[in-house]
């Protein structure tokens, strides 16, 4: 029981940084990284609930989960990354813009 | 059948990957002639026989795969086999040669994702098909490769991607709490306390900043506004859906039974009147054709929130099956209306080559057709009789008014006013005479008659409400609990 | 299955298909669109008169309904004072086709105005012919998506701006309206306008909520009938050519607001009921404000169609003042008003027109001469004008006569001060126009576009002349059975006796 | 049909003027046929029924009810003259058709308002008087003819509108509009019922009565010969025929209101006479003495109004005072048309002069004429009432004063033949002395119709003397008063009310109109304007803005995010 405790804070505080890190990091690799971050968290949380007891019976349904988890989590982050080079081929910058997109109005 | 639903675009998308010869879009084609029927074919069935439960694969219960079919999820269904089968015809004639080899696959495999999105009965499921129609949608938004679309796709991947691991955590906590996933199971095994409401608050957050919703809507004007106008109007009409499909399913199904959300539901009721004026209000003041559009949409996403207060703070409310009635609807009335919306605005960007309001005048008197359907998608929108939106709002208005919490009838009253002040913005524009004759290409024939077919579909479902209220009514979601569980 | 289901539907119909069929035509071939749009007007005028016919002699009862599902019925009903509107609209359609026809000969994008145009008069069929609150409703809001076009029609900046304007008010109406209608249904749950006693059978309990439910129908309508202050739109709608504005002021729109405030307190709330608690007599005041506000406003106004749409804010008042007093006298006034204001405004618009479009003549200073020029556009106008001010024999003056004989005996001795006063200043901005085209010289020489045997085009002057006639004859003949008075009168006496 | 035909003939006449294409120059000689049906029925039609039509207007009655008939023969006899004049005069007019239309219609309003039985009949045929009136008023296109006829419609409008109220009250007091149930209704109300207020001063404007008569000397001088003798002739006395149908002259008596009309009508009478002998232009003239015999009249029906038992005798009178001074009044106004261009020159002046002192002798109440009639009866009934030592000498007085104006009249009317240059037209001249003969021959109708009045021809010394002597005393006095007193010079000092009416408001009307109150978007109340400020005004888009912008930053969102999942798990686990 205790153990589980460990993890699943573990897992949650891991999440949190991520978020952490996904909302104050400027730069777009950063901002995936810390998007993975939150998802070893969620895939930590799982891999915890499988077997909070610590008793030898370990429920198979969350690990199965953190395996597709990890696929998506992988396809998504691919994805990502290519969108960040394509901006960075693009503009030669590392971040996102945020300008307000009002130009003008028309009264 | 209902596999078919899934499978038979799953396999367009990979034919059209493999193949992406000249005929790529008659992938699309195939696809478009065939989902509609089998949509209409699950929705007679469900219709006759009431809601089912299918397993996939004949896989007992924790660990198979299960379909599960009602009103709500056929009607679903059927707009997305509506909007999208009438999308990939305009798409056809839309989209050059080289785009269209990335479109097709996209689309039909978000297509897939969404068929099944609408069918799922397992949360960890529902996870992986909403991130399946992310990466899609993600993906057709940054089809046209132009920096801001790129900026905003990546932007709206990594919200959703955000929304989504929030989504997952809660799932986590709900396994870890009650050891199981379907939610049909769910609605019966759970119980209140911190970590049930912990995972409830971690999905709602994560299904709430994918809908879009008032706080977290600032990544939909760019991404929808600046991708190609079928790309466009399939976020809008569908994938905003998906997500809000699932809140749904999940609040109605899982928490509410449950006893959390009876005061959580004013929250997302105060949200969703907020962004109903705040994304009119932004739309108001828009001056480029596809932003206004997109804050409407996150305007109309504001309405279907306000479902949420009405269903799920009185257990066994009386007025909650107008409330249901009348969110759907405005659900499905507000897919094809903004599906048409865009469309006519793809059209009217291709015929005078801008995207700004300022320069589009006298299009009333060059292309009438699609100034017609502007104002046709545009009653639907505003909730005048007789349309959709009329019905959703009568639904919505009813149920307010009998629930007592009056106040959330600012949404609707003020909302439809503010919506008629900007499609009338637009139409305003095109009524005005131009003082030299601006540059208008033709537009072909297809592309002017998918909106309009879209925009009359919306204004129609205000005349037969009863087959659809019948549905939602007869077969809700709870109704079939028992079936379920034997 | 029979006529009594058919006739109505017709009724509709007709101008509704001949409005989808002209969209669909190509803009050059007028003769057709012409043709088609006189022989729809003329037919719904003989669908209408035959329904009427049948109505009071044989009291047949004409009724479609169907359900939409939405816990209430699509009805079409006629009774007695749907028959009012609808032979208004159904006659004044004619002819303002037909003015229209003249008016805009020439003009680009034909096929929408008229299309429009036909769809406007089929919403106000629908008006007229609801037979609950939520079809009304329904043909209401049709009403103000149809003369939107109408309105912007000229397409230029003013006109754009206008259409806003018309847009903002009547939608913002609407959803006033709409949410007075919907709370009205779910507290006494689906009605027909014939039901009688279903509010007051409701716990009493509810009675402060009708009161509210009451003043936001009224704050709904009253942006169409242009009650003060919801009035903003009207005068800004002027830029719209002149049978719009005809439309706008005599057929459809501001009448429909006030049909429905007329209905509204006739047969929703049923006028006992109303006055009990108390909802007639501010109705009264608001009335009488907009009375005397609108007749001062257009004392200032120096272009003659901006003193004819103040003029109509003041007119249309006449109507809910009428409905709101609790006397069968005003009750008459009320109904007659509702016909008798239609053919005199249209008539003073058409001439309005006539007079623009002819001399390009718009301030009143500049309307010199123009009697000796127009004789005929100017006779019309002087008896619309008269009509106006409520002097006899002109309709105008049994309608004023009617509303302040009912206000005396209802004990509101100071309605026959509104009447009077509003007379007078009825007669201070009208007498200057008619003195001006009559007796003085013209100032400068005229921008005259038409050169033919008569004074204007004839599609221009028949319209004007026939309305004139009409406010004439129903002044005249005021006490003939069948004249808008006498049906008024017929109403008034059995009000929802029908079956 | 007979009562159709009579009142409706003008209207039908002017109806056939507006559309035929004939040469409108024969329009305005068939002007003078318009009253002809309607002397027809006046003359013989005593045992007519009167007329119901339930279908016209709001039921329409015709009859001569109790003083119909000779109102209807007055007015009827008044237009002959007045529409023979014109076809006499007008021909020549460059607006004749319209003139004669509208001469027709002021003619069919008043033949209708005289025989009207109930109240919406009489209002819409004198309604349609009032207005086609004011058109006969500013014929001439002249300033002057402007300025009065600006006087006339104002004050016409302020009197319809008080009158219509009036009517309306009247109407709800009898619950009936017919004429009948109105004066037996009214008998039972207090005096001080607003309706006597109304209809009094609604008439009143009408009528002429002292106070009310502003219009009156701009705008009988103003219109056109014949216009003005309809005008004087026949138009003022339906003022007079709406009190007595209003107040119950015959049915209770009303002391209040009764002796105010009488002290209103003295008052009248007098400042008639000095208004009048102030005035240089004859017709100005003759209107200031309408109002003086306006005044009498009033002072007659305020007798009648006092004592219902007076009424009896006192309604003849009134009856025989309005077709005499309406004859002779006309008679007038014709002469002084018909003179206006005529070179004086010996006999013919004399002739002339001759045939104009007749209707005005007549007004003077000398011997043997109508005048002495009406006189002596007033004379007898105020000796009866109230007040009757100042009425004994004021009427008298009235009388003099009256044969002063009339002598005035005729001297001012001799300067203007001395100053004009060509010869007195025949077939105006022969209009003219018909009237005069109608005014002359009036006594042996009246003798007949009313058996109350002595005869004019008696031979009785005493009754010629008291007709003659004011007229003499007048004649003797006059020429005196003219070269002795300088009249003008002691009443130019006094202030004219209309002027000064006129020049305050003019002076406030035009501070008025060029107020801010008065620009054409003043009071302009559109919401949509004031919203537009709120929506794209600059500090309205760029709050919005900013809004956006933060909520576009990721440490804002994810603050969000935090906020919101927390405050959602907060509210789950609050049940």
């Amino acid at each position: 029981m205790h153990g589980f405790y460990i993890y699943a804070i573990t897992a949650i505080l891991l999440f949190c940084l991520g978020l952490w890190g996904l909302a104050f990091h400027r730069n777009l690799l950063r901002k995936i990284v810390a998007l993975n971050v939150m998802a070893g968290g969620v895939f930590l949380f799982f891999i915890s609930i499988a077997n909070p007891d610590q008793s030898g019976e370990v429920d198979p349904v969350p690990q199965a989960m953190v395996l597709t988890g990890i696929v998506v989590a992988i396809s998504l982050t691919a994805f990502a990354l290519c969108l960040a080079r394509r901006i960075h081929e693009k503009t030669g910058q590392n971040e996102l813009d945020t300008s307000c997109s009002i130009e003008d109005g028309d009264g | 059948m209902e596999s078919l639903l899934v499978l038979v675009p799953l396999a367009a998308a990979m034919g059209s990957f493999l193949a992406p010869g000249r005929g790529i879009a008659s992938w699309g084609f195939l696809t478009s002639l065939a989902i509609p029927a089998l949509a209409a074919g699950t929705a007679m069935d469900v219709y006759q026989h009431g809601a089912r439960r299918i397993s996939l694969g004949g896989w007992a219960e924790p660990l198979g795969i299960h379909l599960h079919m009602d009103g709500l999820s056929v009607i679903f269904l059927i707009m997305t086999a509506l909007v999208g089968a009438l999308i990939s015809i305009y798409s056809a004639f839309f989209f050059k040669r080289d785009t269209a080899r990335h479109f097709w696959p996209l689309w039909l495999l978000m297509w897939a994702a969404l068929n099944s999105l609408f069918m799922v009965s397992d949360i960890f499921n529902a996870y992986v098909v909403l991130e399946l129609v992310t990466i899609c949608a993600a993906a057709l938004a940054v089809l046209s490769g132009k920096t801001e679309s790129l900026q905003a796709g990546l932007r709206y991947l990594m919200v959703a991607m955000a929304g989504s691991l929030a989504f997952l955590l809660g799932v986590g906590f709900l396994y870890a709490e009650t050891g199981m996933l379907d939610m049909f199971m769910l609605s019966w095994e759970l119980q209140g306390g911190p970590v049930a409401a912990a995972a409830f608050g971690l999905m709602t957050t994560g299904l709430v900043m994918k809908s879009a919703l008032l706080p977290f809507h600032f990544w939909l004007p760019p991404a929808h506004g600046e991708a190609p106008a079928p790309v466009s109007a399939l976020l809008s009409a569908l994938v905003i859906k998906g997500s809000f499909f699932l809140l749904l399913r999940l609040w109605v199904g899982v928490f509410e039974p449950a006893g959390i959300t009876s005061h959580a539901a004013y929250v997302l009721g105060c949200l969703g009147v907020l962004a109903v004026l705040w994304g009119s209000y932004q739309a108001l003041i828009q001056p480029r054709l596809k932003l206004i559009i997109a804050y409407s949409s996150v305007a109309q996403v504001g309405y279907l929130f306000l479902m949420f207060p009405l269903l799920c703070t009185v257990p066994e409310a009386p007025w909650a099956e107008k409330a249901w009635a009348g969110g759907t609807y405005q659900a499905i009335s507000h897919g094809l209306a903004k599906a048409a919306l865009f469309l006519a605005a793809g059209n009217l960007i291709l015929s005078t080559g801008t995207d700004r309001i300022h320069y589009m005048k006298n299009i009333a008197s060059r292309l009438p057709m699609t100034t017609f359907t502007l104002g046709l998608a545009g009653i639907s929108l505003m909730g005048l009789p007789p349309s959709g939106g009329f019905v959703a709002k009568w639904m919505f208005m009813q149920a307010i008014l009998e629930s007592g919490q009056w106040w959330w009838a600012v949404a609707p009253v003020l909302g439809g006013l503010l919506t008629a002040g900007y499609v009338f913005r637009i139409l305003g524009y095109a009524f005005l005479l131009a003082e030299k004759e601006p540059r208008m290409l033709p537009v072909p024939f297809v592309l002017e008659k998918i909106p309009l077919i879209l925009a009359l579909c919306s204004i129609l479902i205000g005349f037969r409400a009863e087959e659809i209220i019948f549905l939602l009514q007869e077969h809700m979601l709870w109704a079939i609990e028992v079936e379920g569980d034997s | 299955m029979n006529l009594n289901f058919w006739l109505p539907l017709l009724v509709l119909c007709s101008s509704l298909f001949a409005g989808l069929i002209i969209f669909m035509l190509d803009e050059s071939r007028s003769r057709l669109r012409t043709a088609l749009n006189l022989f729809a007007a003329a037919f719904k005028v003989v669908a209408v008169h035959y329904m009427a016919y049948r109505l009071l002699v044989h009291g047949e009862m004409h009724q479609v309904g169907f359900s939409m599902g939405l816990g209430f019925e699509f009805l079409i009903k006629v009774d007695f004072l749907s028959l009012m509107f609808l032979a208004l609209s159904s006659n004044l359609w004619l002819v303002t086709t037909l003015y229209a026809v003249g008016y805009l000969e020439g003009s680009p994008n034909r096929s929408r105005f008229f299309g429009f145009f036909s769809l406007c008069v089929t919403a106000s069929t629908g008006i007229a012919m609801a037979g609950n609150l939520i079809t009304f409703f329904i043909f209401y809001e049709f009403l103000t998506l149809t003369t939107y076009p109408l309105v912007v029609h000229r397409e230029t900046r003013q006109a754009l701006e206008a259409g806003r304007n018309y847009l903002w008010y009547t939608i913002g109406g609407g959803s006033v309206l709409f949410v007075g209608i919907v709370w009205l249904h779910v507290l006494a749950g689906p009605f027909n306008f014939t039901d009688t006693g279903v509010l007051e059978a409701l716990d009493p309990a509810h009675y402060s909520t009708l009161v509210i439910i009451f003043a936001l129908l009224i704050a709904g309508l009253g942006v169409k009938a242009a009650l003060v202050p919801l009035h903003g739109w009207l005068p800004v709608a002027m830029v719209a050519p002149a049978p719009v504005s005809a439309l706008l002021h005599a057929v459809a729109v501001v009448k429909a607001g006030a049909f429905g405030i007329v209905r509204v307190v006739f047969d929703v709330y049923d006028r006992e009921f109303a006055a009990g608690l108390g909802l007639l007599e501010p109705l009264a005041i608001v009335a009488a404000v907009t009375i005397i506000f609108g007749s001062v406003r257009a004392l200032m106004q120096t272009d003659l169609k901006k003193r004819l749409a103040y003029s109509t804010v003041s007119q249309v008042s006449y109507i809910t003042l009428g409905a709101a007093i609790l006397a069968p006298f005003s009750t008459v006034a009320a109904i007659v008003h509702l016909v008798h204001q239609g053919i005199m405004k249209i008539t003073l618009f058409f001439c309005a027109g006539n007079i623009a479009e002819t001399l390009g003549l718009h301030s009143v200073r500049d309307m010199g001469g123009v009697g000796r020029r127009m004789p005929v556009t100017a006779i019309c106008f002087t008896v619309a004008a008269f009509g106006m001010i409520g002097v006899p024999p002109v309709a105008g003056f049994v309608s004023k006569w009617y509303l302040g004989l009912g206000g005396m005996d209802a004990g509101l001795e100071w309605v026959v001060g509104i009447m009077v006063l509003s007379s007078m200043l009825n007669a201070a901005y009208f007498l200057p126009v008619v003195k001006t085209i009559w007796f003085k010289h013209a100032q400068k020489k005229w921008r005259t576009k038409h050169s033919g045997r008569f004074e204007a085009p004839l599609t221009l002057l028949l319209p004007a002349l026939a309305t004139a006639s009409m406010s004439l004859l129903a002044g005249l003949w005021a006490g003939w059975t069948w004249s808008p008075l006498g049906i008024a009168e017929q109403i008034a006496a059995g009000m929802g006796a029908l079956p | 049909m007979i009562w159709v035909l009579a009142v409706f003939f003008p209207l039908l006449l002017a109806g056939l003027c507006l559309i035929t294409k004939i040469k409108d120059r024969y329009w305005v000689r068939l002007a003078a046929l318009g009253p002809l049906p309607a002397l027809g029925l006046a003359v013989f039609g005593y045992d007519v029924p009167p007329l119901e039509m339930p279908g016209f207007l709001l039921g329409m009655h015709l009859g001569f009810g109790e003083y119909g008939r000779y109102f209807l023969l007055l007015m009827a006899m008044v237009w002959t003259g007045a529409g023979l004049f014109a076809a006499c005069s007008m021909h020549n007019d460059p607006d004749r058709r319209s003139y004669t239309i509208l001469f027709l219609l002021a003619m069919c309003g008043t033949l209708g308002l005289a025989v009207a039985k109930d109240v919406v009949t009489f209002y819409a045929f004198f309604s349609l008087m009032t207005f086609t009136a004011y058109s006969l008023v500013i014929h001439n296109d002249t300033p002057f003819a402007w300025k009065a006829g600006h006087v006339y419609l104002v004050m016409a409008v302020l009197g319809e509108g008080m009158l219509i109220a009036g009517l309306m009250i009247s109407v709800h007091v009898a619950d009936s509009v017919m004429f009948m149930d109105i004066s037996r209704a009214v008998a039972g109300l207090s005096p001080a019922h607003p309706m006597f207020f109304l209809l009094f001063a609604g008439f009143g404007i009408k009528a002429g009565i002292l106070g009310l008569h502003y219009w009156l000397p701009l705008a009988h001088p103003a219109a056109p010969t014949p216009a003005s003798a309809g005008l004087s002739g026949a138009m003022i006395k339906a003022g007079l025929l709406g009190w007595l149908y209003f107040f119950p002259v015959n049915a209770a008596s009303m002391p209040s209101w009764g002796a105010f009309f009488m002290c209103l009508g003295l008052l009248g009478a007098f400042f008639g006479v000095l208004a009048g002998l102030l005035e240089k232009d004859p017709k100005t003239v003759l209107a200031y003495s309408s109002i003086s015999q306006m005044g009498l009249m009033a002072f007659f029906l305020g007798l009648a109004l006092f004592d219902a038992g007076l009424a009896k005798t006192a309604l003849p009178g009134i009856l025989m005072f309005v077709m005499h001074h309406g004859l002779a009044k006309a008679a007038l106004f014709i002469g002084v048309g018909a003179t206006k261009y005529a070179r004086g020159q010996g006999a013919v002046t004399f002739l002339l002069l001759a045939a104009l002192a007749l209707p005005a002798l007549a007004l003077a109440g000398a011997p043997f004429t109508s005048g002495i009639q009406v006189k002596y009866l007033m004379k007898d009934l105020a000796a009866m009432g109230p007040l009757h030592s100042v009425s004994g000498i004021l009427l008298p007085l009235s009388s003099l004063g009256t044969a002063l104006v009339m002598a005035h009249f005729l001297y001012r009317i001799l300067n203007e033949m001395k100053s004009a240059e060509n010869a007195c037209p025949r077939d105006q001249s022969l209009v003219w002395l018909i009237m005069v003969a109608a005014s002359a021959g009036l006594p042996f109708i009246a003798v007949q119709a009313f058996e109350v009045l002595p005869a004019a021809w008696q031979a009785d010394a005493g009754f010629i003397w008291g007709g003659l002597w004011p007229v003499l005393l007048g004649i003797v006095i006059y020429p005196a008063l003219k070269s002795r007193v300088p009249l003008r010079a002691a009443f130019r000092s006094w202030p004219d009310a209309v002027e000064i009416m006129e020049r305050t408001w003019r002076l406030y009307f035009a501070r008025w109109r060029s107020s801010p109150f008065c620009h054409p978007s003043c009071g302009q109340i559109n919401f949509v304007y004031m919203v537009d400020r709120y929506i794209y005004g600059y500090k309205s888009m760029e709050t919005p803005c900013s809004i956006e912008f933060r909520l576009r930053q990721w440490p804002v969102a994810g603050f969000l995010f935090v906020v919101l999942t927390l405050l959602l798990a907060g509210l789950g686990i609050m049940i």
